[in-house]
């Protein structure tokens, strides 16, 4: 391969100066001068978010509120974490957060009469032609006034496969790989002025090639975001999704955080070797292992470990979360 | 937090003279090719000055960019939380009430620095 | 399906601060990368002397971000260490073959 | 005039309220046009000095930024809202409520304009009202622990009332248990802040379960390092809880790791005030309480 | 009763500093005299919450002991502006003074009168029962409750006004950085 490179080296072509200067430097001035344009148009366009109604909120920070005392239930405890699993596992079962409590189970008939959601799905739309318009039209302008122009030449050395790549619109087969054609100019500066415009406008910008990218492979799914659509774009039963929650929540069982938060503070100062969590972690691993082989076993377990004084706490601390819910809600 | 610093003119300008040196050389590079050509010497690699100008000019860059970029954040939470007082995490600025008794303390106090 | 365990041997990262020092850092890389490729451009390298000048550069410039900005102790700003060396290398790769492709050409390619 | 700036934003970024230093700061900024120079902080900053200057009863000053941004950000919720609290401020509060609610019925999602009508009730004097229509606003916007911790304070504010009605102990323990509930929910939303872990702990402590507590502040502490109020509250659960006769609740922390930690707050304690150059006076009464506790 | 300057100064400086919460803390008075010499602030957030008042209560004994004095009072601003009423928990600490001092009283300052001429303690005594505002006080030297210095309300005007306020710490402030001197107060007196 190496040979060959030195004879296409040896038989270089020339190319004319006035293709730099009409050609080279204006496709990549284009190219920069449209990044800038875009962000800001993207700017002006995200400037006015579209408001969302109070139930829908309410609907998915209700799901939320499930999720959280999954995620991070661990941090409660056992009192705070029991009363709110019982109250939050009742709401989602008769449908407190749902839009609609009462006719909330049907999903509606036909999606584009929904209002809300054709609203989405054009600004999806919207953002998406926002990316692939301005690129569209640079191509066709290249391939309409360029095409065939060979334009640079790569200062390394590619194999053979790269040929269809770099030197697309030109249809030699003897020409070095090397060579690059106008259209995958396009394309390197696509991608080579990602810096560029991280300088020009700060990192996070709307010019994004990779953005640009992902805009083409899903044109017209912008609604996908929406949490009542599942991934195919149909609104979703929430009754339903609300009851999976429930099951989920059911089956997370509370594990505190802080049962040994002092041996923890302990080990922090080095007052004790930290071996000891992982001694207690084991222990822990093992009580868990031998309680769920046999449920029978794990029940009476259960039963032996809880003492009158923790029955009555329990007892208090239900009592206690019951007044505390009426009292927000006479509130 | 989001606070801005200084920027560093130090390395502002040593990102420009960076630039300048590098311009410069390629400029002296572009002249210099087409010297060799006019006189059909051999392209024979660059002259020493040259190459010399760039790799300094390149590394004055690197110094430069390194200066302007912003610090880094420590990014551990226990560090970051430290740092902050119990006043300012258990703020609520949009529970702002205004009958407290700020308007009346003030009321004959001109706020001078 | 037990919740989040507290494990008091995580570290805990504000997520923002992350984010932060990797903009911080493709800023840095990215910019240089353009200037080591005008810089590669213009002295005419190929082939593979060109990519090491690149590697060559990049590795000049984490030791200055080493040096000058984490003040020699990266784990305080990163969650490894060393990522001060590798962090936006590949990204800021094309943007240099770009720069050294333009210069190569324009200098010495065309006439 | 840089730095005055960088003192503002600094305050911005803590949220800390002390709004005679942002009027100190940022009245010769507005007054002498110096702070259009900022570019987009500008208009953050004459909202930072417009309401700093209520809060001290500057009216022309938070007219003139009001009238700045009114001018930049014509029928902005956001700047509406602030001319809210200016009627707010000068107690004009039936209009100020026209305010918000006109602002609701544009966008009934408006979470500012929400939490001012909650406010609006406070000064009205209707700490019920107000708590009620905050705990309307947190059923909607669960995941607004800003307006948990406010709920926990109004819950807390109520103690300082005098109860007519009920026993004076068990109020008490009502308020603080419905406060404990309130930052439950922040320390779930946000369950690295020390601060939260904190008050919480305070909250057990106030309401008597001290062996919670007690665990609590041990939390506070492995969040933040020697954080001194934290190791003030684990120095005086412990005492207390050593006095008392040995819990037979298996969960609460055994009389070895109580003294352990006792012995542990005691030595941070001690550490932090031999470290800094306190008053003598504080230095030696803290050595002999804590040697005392 | 009679107050000394530093003892007026301090709670309305408090209140001055934290303008818009409530604030709290207490009187010291000499061993064996009913002159009110010094004053100790406390907190300005989360007054209702037990624990912080009573490690700031025993210190606070502890100082005294060291220095030959006794706690006599306890003083509380609202953070409402026209609230002057002796709030629940400043009854309560008022209260378990009042069993160990028979001469303990409270302290609610008028928020109206912090940065005017006029007098802004309202004091509090435990009469019949409960904690009653005695009004019509500091008339004269003679009264129950009088000032040391009369020129005490303009000198904390002046004070405020030069906003020696920011200099002064509390309890809450103390244990944020314990550097800071809320027993004495060294850089406001």
């Amino acid at each position: 391969m190496g040979a060959w490179t030195v004879i296409q080296e040896r038989q270089a072509m020339l190319l004319d100066p006035a293709i730099r200067d009409w050609v080279l430097l204006p496709i990549m001035v284009v190219m920069i001068l449209v990044g800038v344009v875009r962000h800001h148009i993207t700017v002006l366009l995200n400037g006015t978010p579209k408001k969302a109604d109070l139930k829908s909120a309410r609907e998915t920070k209700g799901l939320q509120r499930g999720a959280v005392l999954r995620a991070y239930g661990s941090h409660l405890p056992e009192h705070a974490f029991e009363a709110r699993k019982a109250y939050i596992t009742d709401a989602f079962e008769k449908g407190t957060y749902l839009k609609d409590p009462k006719g909330g189970n049907k999903p509606k008939g036909n999606v584009m009469q929904d209002p809300a959601y054709v609203e989405g799905m054009m600004d999806g739309m919207k953002k998406n032609m926002m990316n692939i318009v301005p690129q569209t039209v640079i191509m066709g302008w290249i391939n309409f006034f360029f095409s065939g122009f060979v334009l640079i030449k790569l200062p390394f050395p590619l194999t053979i496969r790269f040929k269809s790549m770099l030197q697309r619109g030109i249809e030699t087969q003897d020409m070095d790989v090397t060579w690059v054609s106008s259209l995958s100019w396009y394309f390197l500066n696509l991608f080579g002025l990602q810096s560029v415009f991280t300088l020009l406008l700060g990192s996070g910008h709307a010019a994004d090639a990779m953005r640009d990218m992902q805009a083409m492979s899903t044109m017209g799914m912008g609604a996908a975001t929406n949490p009542q659509m599942g991934p195919t774009g149909q609104p979703q039963d929430m009754h339903k999704i609300f009851l999976s929650e429930k099951e989920n929540i059911e089956l997370t069982e509370h594990e505190w955080g802080l049962e040994n938060v002092e041996i923890r503070l302990l080990v922090k100062y080095g007052k004790l070797p930290r071996s000891i969590l992982e001694d207690q972690k084991k222990a822990k691993a093992v009580g868990n292992a031998s309680s769920s082989s046999s449920s029978s076993a794990a029940s009476s377990h259960v039963a032996s470990s809880t003492s009158p004084s923790q029955a009555t706490m329990a007892a208090a601390a239900a009592a206690a979360s019951a007044s505390k819910k009426k009292g927000r809600r006479q509130a | 937090m989001a606070v801005q610093q200084a920027p560093s003119y130090l390395g502002r300008l040593a990102c420009v003279l960076g630039f300048l040196f590098l311009f410069h050389s390629g400029y002296s590079t572009f002249e210099h090719l087409s010297y060799l050509k006019a006189v059909d010497g051999h392209e024979s690699g660059l002259p020493l000055d040259i190459t010399i100008e760039l790799i300094m000019s390149v590394a004055l860059f690197g110094l430069g960019i390194v200066m302007v970029a912003d610090d880094f954040k420590e990014i551990l939470m226990e560090t970051e939380m430290a740092k902050q007082s119990i006043e300012s995490l258990d703020a609520r600025p949009s529970f702002y009430a205004f009958d407290h008794r700020g308007r009346a303390v003030f009321r004959n106090v001109v706020l001078k620095n | 399906m037990s919740g989040q365990q507290i494990n008091p041997d995580d570290a805990l990262y504000v997520d923002m601060f992350i984010a932060k020092n990797s903009q911080t850092m493709t800023f840095i890389r990215s910019s240089y990368s353009a200037i080591l490729g005008l810089a590669a451009g213009t002295l005419g390298l190929t082939n593979w002397s060109g990519f090491i000048f690149y590697f060559v550069g990049s590795a000049f410039l984490s030791v200055l971000i080493f040096a000058l900005k984490t003040k020699g102790s990266p784990s305080l700003y990163f969650r490894q260490p060393l990522d001060v060396f590798t962090e936006g290398v590949l990204g800021g790769l094309l943007s240099y073959i770009l720069f050294w492709t333009l210069l190569y050409g324009i200098i010495h390619i065309y006439d | 005039m840089v730095n005055a700036a960088k003192v503002l934003q600094d305050l911005r970024a803590s949220a800390e309220r002390k709004p005679d230093v942002v009027v100190r700061l940022g009245k010769p900024l507005v007054e002498s046009g110096a702070v259009k120079k900022l570019d987009a902080d500008a208009w953050l900053v004459y909202e930072q000095v417009a309401i700093a200057a209520l809060e001290v009863g500057d009216d022309t000053l938070a007219h003139r930024c009001i009238e700045a941004l009114e001018a930049k950000f014509p029928g902005s919720a956001r700047v509406r809202r602030l001319q809210g609290m200016q009627l707010e401020a000068v107690g004009r509060l039936e209009d100020a409520g026209e305010i918000y609610k006109a602002i609701l019925r544009e966008d009934e999602t408006n979470v500012l304009a929400a939490k001012r009508q909650v406010m609006l009730l406070r000064t009205m004097g209707l700490p019920a009202e107000a708590i009620g229509a905050l705990v309307k606003y947190l059923d909607i916007n669960y995941t607004d622990f800003e307006g948990w911790l406010q709920l926990a304070d109004f819950y807390l504010e109520e103690l300082m009332n005098t109860f007519v009605f009920l026993d004076q102990l068990l109020a008490a323990f009502l308020r603080y248990a419905q406060a404990a509930f309130c930052m439950e929910e922040v320390i779930m939303l946000q369950p690295q802040n020390h601060v939260f872990h904190l008050k919480y702990a305070e909250i057990l402590y106030s309401q008597d379960s001290i062996g919670l507590a007690l665990k609590q502040f041990c939390r506070v502490v492995e969040l933040c390092k020697d954080h001194v109020r934290g190791l003030y509250g684990i120095k005086l659960c412990t005492s207390r809880l050593l006095k008392a006769a040995p819990s037979r609740n298996p969960a609460a922390t055994s009389q070895e790791d109580l003294k352990a930690i006792d012995l542990l707050a005691t030595e941070r304690l001690l550490a932090v005030y031999g470290s800094g150059n306190a008053a003598a006076s504080v230095k030696t009464t803290s050595a002999k309480w804590i040697e005392s506790a | 009763m009679k107050f000394s300057n530093k003892a007026y100064q301090k709670p309305l400086l408090h209140a001055a500093k934290y303008p818009t919460t409530a604030v709290n803390g207490v009187f010291l008075a000499s061993n064996g005299s009913d002159a009110v010499v010094d004053a100790i602030p406390f907190f300005h957030f989360w007054n209702t919450l037990t624990p912080m008042l009573e490690v700031a209560m025993t210190q606070v004994d502890l100082h005294c002991k060291d220095h030959g004095l006794r706690i006599i009072g306890y003083y509380e601003a609202s953070d409402k502006l026209n609230d002057e009423a002796l709030s629940q928990v400043g009854q309560r600490v008022a209260s378990q003074i009042l069993q160990v001092t028979p001469d303990a009283f409270a302290v609610v300052i008028k928020n109206t009168n912090i940065s005017t001429e006029n007098i802004a303690f309202l004091p509090y005594q435990f009469k019949e029962g409960q904690w009653r505002a005695q009004k019509d006080t500091f008339s004269g030297p003679k009264d129950v409750f009088s000032l040391e210095n009369s020129s005490s309300p303009s000198l904390a005007a002046k004070a405020i006004r030069e906003g020696l306020s920011s200099k002064l710490a509390d309890f809450d402030s103390h244990m944020e950085n314990v550097q800071e001197d809320w027993l004495s107060n060294k850089a406001i007196v």
